[in-house]
C-alpha cells in the first residue's frame, strides 16, 4: 500500500457532475429553443381540456355562486361571530398575500443578487404573484360585509365629500396591496415583452395580433433593450422594500389592535418570513406541475433548480422558527394573564392540534428533509415539502386569525368559530388560482426564453488543469 | 448629403456582428446613424457601440416625487379638508404620512419607471417598423444608413464578413 | 257640539295641560269616538316628527305598573314606566318593554272565530286563520250562551289581574245568579297567594297579601322568595332591593337566600345558603329558636317542638352557620324574613310560611318599616280577591269533568299551559259542550276552544287595574288605548288588521241581547261607561293624587294621569299578638315519586308565563344561565359527571306525573341531589315564536297540594336518563370563557 | 381566575375625567333583570337574530349582562352582574382603524359615532373594541321581506333611529336620539341641560336604579359624584382607552 495516502476509490462516471446537468451549461440554438417554449404553449390535450372545465365549473360554482349567495344573505353565512369578526376569509388574504411574495420577491432577490439558475424559473413563480394578490383582493372582498360599497376605501374626490381615513391599518394595506399589485403585474410584464415579440413573430392570422398588441412594437434595438433594462432594475430594488412593506402592513393589521396575541412588534418581520416561507415552498409545487405536465420543461426546469428553492426554504424556514420563537418567548415570558391564556388555549384547546401540526410542517418537516441535496433535488419530494410547508403556514394563519381571536379580554364573550360557507369558497378561489394558471400556461411563454438565452451565452465550461469548471461571464 | 439609403444586415452570430459594425465604422457610418437589433440584450462595449441614452431614471424620479406629493397630499391634505377626529389620534399623524410616503413613492417610481420605458421606446407602437422575424431566433441585425450610391459597397463589405443577408431596410408590419 | 269630537276640542273642554315632561294625554268618556288611525291616515291631532304620549297600565303580568305608551303617527313606538305610578315609579321589566310585541305580534286572533276545536289558529305557513264570523254574530253567541244555559251551567275563567272585567263579569253573575268567576294564573300559583294569605290570616288574624317592606330593612333572609323576578311585584320588590343595598350610605343592607337552587334572586344574596329542599320552614323555625335561646327567654309556643340539631342536619345547615344567622337577624335594628318562590311550594309550604312570619314576629317587625305589613286594598275594592289554588282548580276541573258546565268562557288565562298535566283540563273540556275564548292571542286555551271572540291588546283598552301588591299607597291603575288597533298597510284605505273587540264591550252588548234581568243589571252602552260608573265612587275623594267632583273630569285626569292613588302610606299593620303562640309540628316536606332528584320547576324570570310569544323575550338570555330560545334543565356539574351526561346532552326526566327531555345546563349553582327546570317554553300552540320550543315543566307535576290547597310544585322527586341525543342549547354566555380552564367547570 | 377577569379595575378617575357624557353602573343594585337589555332593543330597533345565530354568538342585543362564575358548590359565588354596552371611549380603539370614518368621534358630544350608512363591513372595529361591545348585522335580520314576521312587528320601529341592514357594524349610541332631542329642547328654552335630564333607554327601564347618566365635565350631577367614589372603577382601565362607563363594584 502506498504511503501517501489510502487506496480511493476513482470517481465512477455517473459519480461526476455533469456539467450538461446545468441548463446553462446545456445551451442549444435559439431558434429550436423557442420552438420548445411556443411547442409547450401550444400542446392542449384533451386532459388539458378536461381539467380546465373542471376548475372552471368549480369556479363558477364555488366561487361566483357561493359568493352571490354570501352577499344576498350577508356575512351570516359565514361562521364569523362575536368575536371572531375575522375568519377564513382573512386567513385566505393572509395566505394569497404571502403566496404573493413566492414570485415577485423571490424573482427580485435572485435578479438582484444575479443567481443564475433563477432563470427559467422567475416567470412561473411571478405568475403565482399576479394571481394569488387576485386571490388576495377577492378574499377582502369576500370579507366585507358590504363589498358593494368597496370603492369607498378610494381616495378620489366624491359627492360624499368623504375621504378614507388613513389612520386605518386597512388603508396602508389598500395603498400597499394597490401599489403591490401595479407593481409586480408590470414586474411580470417587462420581462415578458422580448417574448411576446418572439411569440408575435412566430404566430400567424389573429393569434399574431393579439401577440402583436402584447408585445407593444418591441424590436429589440439597443435604445429599447436600455430602456427595459433600467426599468427592470428599479423594479428588481424597488418591488423588494415594497413585497416587505406589504406583508409587514398586513401583520400591522393584526399587531395594531389592542388584542392579546395580536400586539406584538415582532409581528411585521414575523409575517414577513412566513409569507417567504409559504410563498417559495410554492414554487416548488407549481414547478413540479409544470415539469410534469408541460411539454419540453424538463429541458428548462431541473433539478439544479429545485435545489436552489431548496437551500431558500430551509434558511427562510429557520428564519421563520426564529421569529416564531422570538414572538412565543416575549408573550410566554413576559406572563401577561392575557396571554397566557391565549398560549394555553391555542395549545391545549379545542384545536389544539392545529399548533402541533403548525410546527410540524413549518419546521420539522423542512429541517429534515432540506438538508440533503439528492433529497431537495428530487422534484416530487420537494413538491410534497412545499405542499406541507403551505399546510403548516395556513395553520399559522388560522391560528393567528380565528383562534386567537376567540380570546379576548372579555370572557364572556368567548365564542369559537366553524367555518361555513367559506370552506367553499376557499375552495373555489383555489381553483381559481389554478384555472388562471393553466390559461396563462397556454396564453404567455413560461419560460423566459430571451434570458434563459442570454444566460447561455454567457456561461461557458473553462479548462483549469484537467477539469472543466463551469465559467460565468457577466454579459449583460 | 447625398441621398441616403438605410440598409439592413443580418449576421448569425455577435462575432460578425461586431466586425461588420467595425467595418461599418471605417466605411465612416456614424453611430448615430447606426443601430443593432437583437434578441437578447448585448453589451454596448462587445459591438464597439456606444451607450444608449436612457431617459427613465429621472422620470422614474419625477414619478417618485409626484407620488410623495399625493401621499403628503392623502395623509395631510384630507384632514385639512375634512377634519374628523378618530380615537383621539393626531389630525396630522406622522407614523402614517410615512407609511402612506413610502407606499406611494414606490407606487410613483415603478409606475413610472413603467411609464418612462414606454415613453422612452416610443411604446405601444403598431407602425410598421424595420425589422426581420430572425431576429428572435438569435440573428442580430445592424441597421444603418448609407449613402444609396456607396450601398454595393457597403453590401459586399458586410457579406465578407459574414452577413446573412444586407438587404435594403424595408419598413414592415411587425 | 257635534256627535264627532275632536280630541282637541275635547282636550280643551277637559281643560287638561301637560302633566309631566312627556306631553301626557289623557282620553275622556267623548274620545270613543275619536279614531286613532295609523300614519297612512293621519288624525288632525298628530304632527310629523312629534310623539304622544298616552299613560297607561302593563298588562303582562297581574302587578299593574303603570306605563306611559310613545306613540307615532298612529302607532305605538315604545313603553316607558309612568313615573307617577306608585307600583313602579317610572321603571319597567323586561316583560313590559317587550309588550309591544304583543300588540303587533305576527300571531294573534284576526277577528271572532268559529272553529272546530283542536284545529291551528294558523297555518304552516304562519299566517293567521281568518275571521269567518262577524261581530254581530259573536254576540248572539255569547248572549245566547248566556241566556240560554242555567245560571249554574255557566262558568268564567279568568286571569289573575284585578280588573274592570273581573268586577263587570262578577256584576254579571251576580245578576244571573251564576257561580263568581274563577281567577287562576300559574304566577299566582308559583306565588303561592293562598298561603300567603293563608298564613297571614293564622298568625296575624287578618287576610291579604303579605307586604314585605325590603326598602327599609337592613337585613333580609329569604326563604326561596324570588322577589326580583316574577314574585307578587317584582319591579316594586327591585326598588326596595335597591334601597335596601344604598338606603344608608354608611351600613349597607345585607342579604341572605335560602334556597337548593341559585335563583337570579340568589344570585345578588350575599349569602346563598343551599338548603335540602322542603327544610325552609325547618331552618326559619332553628332560627328563631336560637334566637330566643340566645336571649335567654323562654321558648314561646312556636319554638316548642324545634329540635335545632335535627334541622341541621336534614336541612344541610350547619349549626354553626344556623347560630351565626341568628346572632345576625337577632343583632339586626331591621331585619326581615321573607318567604316565597319554591319554599311554599311543598307539601309544608303553609307551615314554611308561618315559621317566616313567626320569625317576623319574634324580631317585633309586623307592622313596623322595614318589616312585614299586609299589602293595602286598592281603591273600589272590598277586599282581594286571590286567584283560585290549585285544589280550588282543581275542584273547578272536576266540576267541568262532571258535565254541569254547558258553557265556559275563558279569558286572560291559558289554563292549558300553566295548569300541570295530572290536573286533567284537556279531558275535562271533552265534558263543556261550549268553550268561548276571549284570547288575543292563539294560544293552547284558544285552539281547544270552539269560538274565539279577541279581547283586544292591553294597549288597545281601556281599563284598570286594582294594584294588589308592591305599592305602599292604594292604587288604581288606569289604562287607555294608546293605538286603535294594528292596520295593514295594503291598499288606499287601511285595513284593520287584528279585528278584536273588548270583552267588556262584548258582554255588555251581549247581555242587551239577552235581555231580562242581566240587560237592566248591565245598561251601560259599552266598557267606558261601565268603567265609568265604577270610577263614581271615586268622585270627591281628597286623599288622592288628584280629586274631581265631576266625573267626566275625573275620567279625564285618570286617563291622563294612568290611574288615581292616594298619597298616603295605605299599607296595613296588623296584630301580631297571636303570632308566636302557633305550636308547629316541625316536619320536613313529603315527596311524591321515589326519584332520587329533588326536582325543583322555577318562572323563567323574563320570559314567565306568557312571554314565550314575544321573540324578544326570547332572546333575551335568562339572568343566570343566560340561555335563550328554549328549555333547559340545570343538573349540578357532579350530578351530571355520575350520570355521564354533559352540557346540551338531552336526557329524560320522569316523574311519577310524567316526564319530559331536555337539555342539560350544568348549573354550579345547584345542590347536587336538586335538579331545576324553567316555566315558560313548552308551548304547541301561542304562536310562531313560542310553539315547538322546549318543554313545559308541569308536565312533571303532580297535582299534590300544600296545607293551604296551592300547588307543591317541588315536591317531586325524580330520576334522570341519558338518551344519548345532544341539542345545542344557545347560551349567550361564551362557555369556554365563564369557567376556569376553558369549560372545565369547578 | 375567570372571575377576577373583569373586575373593573379600581382608580381614581378624576384627573382623566375627560369628556361629557357619562353613565355609571352600580353593579351592587343590578340584579341582572334584563329590562335594560329590552328598553335599549325597542328604543333602537335592535332586531332579533334567532335561536342558532343568537347561541353562535350572534346576539345583537347592544347590552349584554355578564356574570362569572367562581368557587364551587356549595361556596360557589355569581359574580355582580355586568352590564356592558359600548364604554364611549374617550380614546376609543376602534375608531382609528375604521378605513372610511364609519367609526368617529363626536366632537360635540364626546361619544364614539357610528355611521351606520357609512359603513362597508371590515369589522375591524368590533375587533378593536377591548370590550367586544359592537354588534353586526351579520343578516337582513330587519327585512320582512326574508322575515315575513317582521310584517306586523316592524310597527314599533323608532323613527328616530335608523333601520340597519345586513353587513353593518353598530353598537349602544348612549342613546344619542335622547341626547340631541334634549339638547335641542334645552335650546329652545334658552336654558343649560338640567342633570338628569337626559334618560337613555336603558337607565329609564332599570327598575334598580343602578344605572345613572348624566354629564361627567360637570363635577355636581350624580354621574360625577358617584364616578369618585371608592367603589368607582372602569372596565380595562390599563388599556387607556377612558372609558366614559363608570362601574361601582358590587358585593360591598
Amino acid at each position: 500500500m502506498s504511503a501517501i495516502a489510502k487506496a480511493l476509490p476513482r470517481l465512477r462516471p455517473e459519480e461526476m457532475e455533469d456539467p450538461k446537468e446545468h441548463l446553462m451549461h446545456d445551451p442549444m440554438p435559439r431558434g429550436d429553443m423557442n420552438t420548445m417554449v411556443l411547442d409547450s404553449m401550444h400542446t392542449a390535450t384533451w386532459k388539458y381540456w378536461t381539467v380546465v372545465t373542471i376548475l372552471a365549473f368549480i369556479v363558477v360554482t364555488c366561487l361566483g355562486y357561493a359568493w352571490y349567495y354570501l352577499i344576498m344573505q350577508g356575512l351570516g353565512v359565514s361562521g364569523d361571530d362575536r368575536p371572531v369578526y375575522w375568519g377564513v376569509f382573512l386567513v385566505n388574504f393572509v395566505y394569497w398575500i404571502g403566496i404573493s411574495h413566492s414570485g415577485t420577491l423571490t424573482s427580485a432577490i435572485l435578479r438582484v443578487l444575479k443567481i443564475e439558475s433563477r432563470r427559467p424559473f422567475t416567470r412561473v413563480a411571478e405568475l403565482m404573484t399576479a394571481f394569488a394578490i387576485v386571490n388576495a383582493g377577492l378574499s377582502v372582498f369576500m370579507h366585507m360585509g358590504r363589498v358593494w360599497l368597496a370603492y369607498w376605501m378610494i381616495p378620489y374626490p366624491n359627492e360624499r365629500t368623504i375621504w378614507p381615513d388613513f389612520h386605518s391599518p386597512l388603508m396602508w394595506d389598500f395603498m400597499a396591496i394597490t401599489t403591490y399589485l401595479i407593481c409586480s403585474s408590470l414586474y411580470l410584464f417587462l420581462p415578458l415583452i422580448p417574448d411576446l415579440a418572439m411569440v408575435r413573430d412566430r404566430s400567424k392570422g389573429w393569434v399574431k395580433t393579439f401577440y402583436k398588441i402584447l408585445a407593444i412594437g418591441f424590436r429589440g434595438t439597443e435604445g429599447e433593450w436600455k430602456n427595459l433594462h433600467l426599468a427592470m432594475n428599479i423594479f428588481a430594488f424597488a418591488i423588494i422594500p415594497v413585497a416587505f412593506s406589504v406583508h409587514t402592513i398586513v401583520a400591522w393589521d393584526f399587531a395594531m389592535a389592542i388584542r392579546p396575541g395580536w400586539s406584538s412588534s415582532v409581528f411585521g418581520p414575523y409575517f414577513v418570513s412566513g409569507a417567504l416561507l409559504s410563498g417559495v415552498a410554492a414554487v416548488p409545487i407549481v414547478l413540479f406541475l409544470v415539469r410534469s405536465t408541460m411539454k419540453n420543461m424538463k429541458y428548462f426546469l431541473r433539478p439544479e433548480h429545485f435545489d436552489t428553492v431548496g437551500k431558500m426554504l430551509l434558511i427562510i424556514s429557520m428564519i421563520w422558527a426564529y421569529f416564531y420563537f422570538n414572538d412565543y418567548i416575549v408573550s410566554w415570558y413576559g406572563g401577561d394573564k392575557w396571554e397566557k391564556i391565549l398560549n394555553l388555549f391555542v395549545q391545549t384547546g379545542p384545536q389544539w392540534w392545529l399548533w402541533y401540526l403548525m410546527l410540524f410542517c413549518n419546521i420539522v418537516v423542512p429541517w429534515s428533509i432540506l438538508w440533503r441535496k439528492k433529497w431537495r433535488q428530487t422534484p416530487w419530494l420537494m413538491a410534497l415539502v412545499g405542499i406541507l410547508i403551505n399546510v403548516g403556514m395556513y395553520t399559522e394563519r388560522y391560528i393567528i386569525v380565528p383562534e386567537m381571536l376567540t380570546i379576548n379580554r372579555m370572557p364572556f364573550t368567548w365564542h369559537s368559530y366553524i367555518p361555513r360557507v367559506e370552506i367553499i369558497l376557499t375552495i373555489g378561489t383555489f381553483a381559481l388560482f389554478l384555472l388562471l394558471y393553466f390559461a396563462a400556461s397556454r396564453i404567455l411563454p413560461l419560460i423566459p426564453a430571451w434570458e434563459v438565452q442570454e444566460g447561455q451565452e454567457g456561461h461557458i465550461l473553462r479548462k483549469i488543469g484537467k477539469a472543466r469548471i463551469p465559467t460565468i461571464s457577466e454579459i449583460d | 448629403m447625398s441621398v441616403s439609403n438605410t440598409l439592413l444586415a443580418v449576421f448569425e452570430d455577435i462575432e460578425p456582428a461586431a466586425d461588420g459594425i467595425h467595418k461599418l465604422h471605417e466605411l465612416g457610418v456614424a453611430d448615430e446613424n447606426m443601430n443593432v437589433i437583437s434578441g437578447i440584450p448585448i453589451r454596448p462595449a462587445i459591438l464597439e457601440r456606444p451607450s444608449a441614452v436612457t431617459r427613465v431614471g429621472q422620470i422614474a424620479l419625477a414619478g417618485a416625487f409626484l407620488g410623495l406629493l399625493l401621499a403628503v397630499f392623502f395623509v395631510w391634505g384630507i384632514p385639512y379638508l375634512f377634519p374628523l377626529d378618530a380615537g383621539g389620534q393626531p389630525v396630522y399623524p406622522w407614523p402614517q404620512l410615512l407609511i402612506i410616503i413610502f407606499e406611494m413613492t414606490m407606487l410613483g417610481l415603478m409606475g413610472f419607471a413603467f411609464l418612462g420605458m414606454l415613453v422612452d421606446s416610443g411604446f405601444p407602437s403598431y407602425t410598421p417598423k424595420e425589422y426581420v422575424p430572425d431576429i428572435s431566433d438569435g440573428r442580430i441585425a445592424v441597421l444603418f444608413s448609407c449613402p444609396k450610391d456607396e450601398q454595393k459597397k457597403f453590401v459586399d463589405a458586410l457579406t465578407k464578413l459574414g452577413a446573412k443577408s444586407v438587404e435594403p431596410a424595408e419598413a414592415r408590419q411587425l | 257640539m257635534s256627535d264627532k269630537i275632536s280630541r282637541r276640542d275635547f282636550l280643551k273642554l277637559a281643560g287638561v295641560g301637560a302633566a309631566t315632561t312627556a306631553v301626557l294625554t289623557g282620553c275622556g268618556p267623548a274620545a270613543r269616538l275619536v279614531q286613532r288611525e295609523p300614519y297612512t291616515k293621519m288624525p288632525e291631532y298628530t304632527y310629523n316628527g312629534l310623539s304622544t304620549y298616552y299613560a297607561t297600565t302593563c298588562r303582562e303580568c297581574s302587578a299593574g305598573c303603570g306605563l306611559i305608551a310613545r306613540t307615532y303617527q298612529g302607532r305605538a313606538i315604545k313603553v316607558e314606566g309612568n313615573p307617577n305610578n306608585p307600583v313602579n315609579l317610572g321603571k319597567t321589566c323586561a316583560r313590559g318593554q317587550a309588550t309591544l310585541e304583543g300588540l303587533y305580534n305576527p300571531q294573534r286572533v284576526r277577528g271572532p272565530i268559529k272553529h272546530s276545536r283542536g284545529q291551528s289558529l294558523y297555518g304552516s305557513d304562519n299566517q293567521n286563520v281568518e275571521s269567518n264570523m262577524s261581530w254581530d254574530d259573536a254576540i248572539q253567541v255569547v248572549a245566547d250562551a248566556l241566556s240560554k244555559n242555567q245560571p249554574n251551567e255557566i262558568a268564567f275563567l279568568m286571569g289573575m289581574a284585578p280588573d274592570h272585567l273581573f268586577d263587570l263579569i262578577t256584576d254579571l253573575t251576580k245578576a244571573i245568579n251564576a257561580p263568581a268567576p274563577i281567577r287562576f294564573g300559574a304566577l299566582g300559583m308559583f306565588e303561592a297567594r293562598t298561603t300567603l294569605m293563608q298564613a297571614a290570616n293564622d298568625l296575624l288574624g287578618q287576610s291579604g297579601l303579605p307586604f314585605f317592606d325590603i326598602g327599609n330593612a337592613d337585613l333580609v333572609f329569604s326563604f326561596g322568595a324570588n322577589f326580583l323576578e316574577t314574585w307578587l311585584s317584582p319591579v316594586a320588590q327591585t326598588r326596595g332591593y335597591s334601597s335596601l343595598r344604598r338606603r344608608n350610605p354608611n351600613q349597607r343592607g345585607y342579604f341572605v337566600q335560602f334556597e337548593a337552587r341559585m335563583s337570579q334572586t340568589g344570585a345578588k344574596a350575599d349569602e346563598w345558603i343551599p338548603i335540602t329542599p322542603g327544610t325552609e320552614g325547618l331552618v326559619a323555625l332553628a332560627l328563631g329558636s336560637l334566637m330566643v335561646t340566645a336571649s335567654g327567654a323562654s321558648l314561646p309556643a312556636a319554638y316548642s317542638n324545634v329540635d335545632v340539631n335535627s334541622i341541621a342536619n336534614v336541612s344541610g345547615v350547619t349549626l354553626d352557620t344556623l347560630k351565626r344567622l341568628a346572632n345576625m337577624f337577632a343583632g339586626s335594628a331591621h331585619p326581615l324574613a321573607i318567604s316565597g318562590g319554591a319554599a311554599l311550594g311543598q307539601s309544608n309550604g303553609l307551615q314554611t310560611a308561618e315559621a317566616v312570619l313567626t320569625l317576623n314576629a319574634l324580631v317585633n317587625n309586623i307592622g313596623k318599616d322595614g318589616g312585614v305589613f299586609l299589602s293595602p286594598l286598592a281603591p273600589l275594592a272590598d277586599e282581594y280577591h286571590r286567584p283560585a289554588s290549585i285544589r280550588e282548580m282543581d275542584d273547578f276541573v272536576a266540576k267541568l269533568q262532571s258535565g254541569s258546565i254547558k258553557v265556559l268562557f275563558v279569558h286572560g288565562v291559558n289554563p292549558l299551559f300553566e295548569l300541570p298535566k295530572s290536573i286533567a283540563l284537556r279531558d275535562a273540556f271533552k265534558n263543556v259542550p261550549q268553550i268561548v275564548s276571549f284570547a288575543t292571542f292563539p294560544d293552547e286555551t284558544a285552539v281547544q276552544a270552539d269560538y274565539i271572540f279577541p279581547d283586544k291588546h292591553g294597549l288597545e283598552s281601556w281599563g284598570y287595574q286594582k294594584v294588589a301588591a308592591g305599592a305602599g299607597s292604594s292604587t288604581l291603575s288606569g289604562a287607555q288605548p294608546v293605538v286603535s288597533g294594528v292596520y295593514t298597510a295594503d291598499g288606499a284605505v287601511p285595513q284593520i288588521f287584528y279585528d278584536a273587540r273588548a270583552t267588556a264591550d262584548v258582554l255588555l252588548a251581549a247581555a242587551q241581547k239577552a235581555g231580562g234581568t242581566l240587560a237592566s243589571a248591565l245598561k251601560f252602552k259599552d266598557e267606558l261607561e261601565y268603567i265609568q260608573s265604577q270610577l263614581k265612587g271615586l268622585l270627591g275623594n281628597t286623599d288622592g293624587f288628584f280629586s274631581a267632583a265631576e266625573i267626566n273630569t275625573f275620567t279625564a285626569y285618570f286617563q291622563q294621569n294612568g290611574g288615581w292613588w292616594k298619597t298616603s302610606d295605605d299599607r296595613v299593620a296588623p296584630s301580631a299578638s297571636n303570632a308566636l303562640n302557633k305550636t308547629f309540628n316541625a316536619t320536613p316536606a313529603q315527596f311524591v315519586g321515589d326519584g332520587e332528584l329533588y326536582f325543583v320547576p322555577f318562572v323563567e324570570p323574563v320570559m314567565a308565563e306568557a312571554g314565550a310569544n314575544k321573540p324578544w323575550l326570547q332572546e333575551i338570555p335568562d339572568p343566570t344561565t343566560t340561555v335563550v330560545w328554549n328549555s333547559w334543565v340545570e343538573i349540578n356539574p357532579d350530578t351530571a359527571a355520575q350520570l355521564g351526561v354533559d352540557n346540551d346532552d338531552v336526557v329524560l326526566i320522569s316523574s311519577d306525573a310524567g316526564s319530559v327531555e331536555a337539555s342539560v345546563y350544568k348549573y354550579p349553582a345547584i345542590r347536587p341531589d336538586t335538579i331545576a327546570m324553567p316555566f315558560g317554553q313548552g308551548h304547541t300552540a301561542y304562536g310562531q315564536f313560542a310553539q315547538g320550543r322546549g318543554v313545559n315543566p308541569f308536565d312533571l307535576l303532580s297535582n299534590a297540594t300544600n296545607e293551604a290547597g296551592d300547588l307543591a310544585f317541588a315536591s317531586m322527586k325524580v330520576s334522570i336518563k341519558k338518551t344519548g341525543k345532544k341539542r345545542q342549547l344557545s347560551r349567550l354566555e361564551g362557555v369556554i370563557g365563564v369557567y376556569e380552564n376553558f369549560g372545565q367547570q369547578p | 381566575m375567570a372571575n377576577d377577569l373583569n373586575s373593573p379595575v379600581k382608580m381614581n378617575m378624576s384627573q382623566d375625567a375627560q369628556g361629557k357624557w357619562g353613565m355609571v353602573i352600580d353593579q351592587d343594585l343590578c340584579t341582572g333583570c334584563q329590562a335594560c337589555v329590552a328598553a335599549c332593543s325597542m328604543e333602537n330597533n335592535v332586531p332579533f337574530v334567532g335561536e342558532v345565530d343568537a347561541g353562535y354568538g350572534r346576539n345583537m342585543q347592544w347590552i349584554r349582562i355578564e356574570r362569572f362564575w367562581s368557587g364551587s358548590f356549595p361556596d360557589i359565588k355569581m359574580t355582580s352582574y355586568q352590564p356592558v354596552m359600548c364604554q364611549q371611549c374617550h380614546k376609543a380603539p376602534c375608531e382609528p382603524v375604521c378605513p372610511v370614518y364609519a367609526s368617529v368621534h363626536s366632537e360635540s358630544e364626546d361619544l364614539n359615532l357610528q355611521v351606520y350608512n357609512r359603513c362597508i363591513g371590515t369589522r375591524y372595529c368590533a375587533n378593536n373594541c377591548p370590550y367586544q361591545a359592537r354588534t353586526f348585522n351579520w343578516r337582513d335580520y330587519q327585512d320582512a321581506r326574508q322575515r315575513p314576521e317582521l310584517v306586523t312587528l316592524q310597527n314599533h320601529l323608532n323613527p328616530d333611529v335608523t333601520v340597519r341592514r345586513r353587513g353593518v357594524m353598530e353598537k349602544c349610541t348612549f342613546c344619542i336620539q335622547r341626547i340631541r332631542h334634549t339638547e335641542d329642547t334645552a335650546e329652545s328654552e334658552n336654558r343649560e341641560i338640567r342633570d338628569g335630564e337626559v334618560v337613555p333607554a336603558c337607565a329609564q327601564a332599570c327598575p334598580a336604579s343602578a344605572i345613572t347618566f348624566g354629564r361627567i365635565d360637570d363635577p355636581t350631577t350624580q354621574v360625577s359624584q358617584a364616578a369618585v367614589t371608592s367603589r368607582a372603577g372602569h372596565l380595562l382601565e390599563d388599556l387607556g382607552t377612558i372609558p366614559h362607563v363608570t362601574y361601582l363594584a358590587g358585593g360591598a
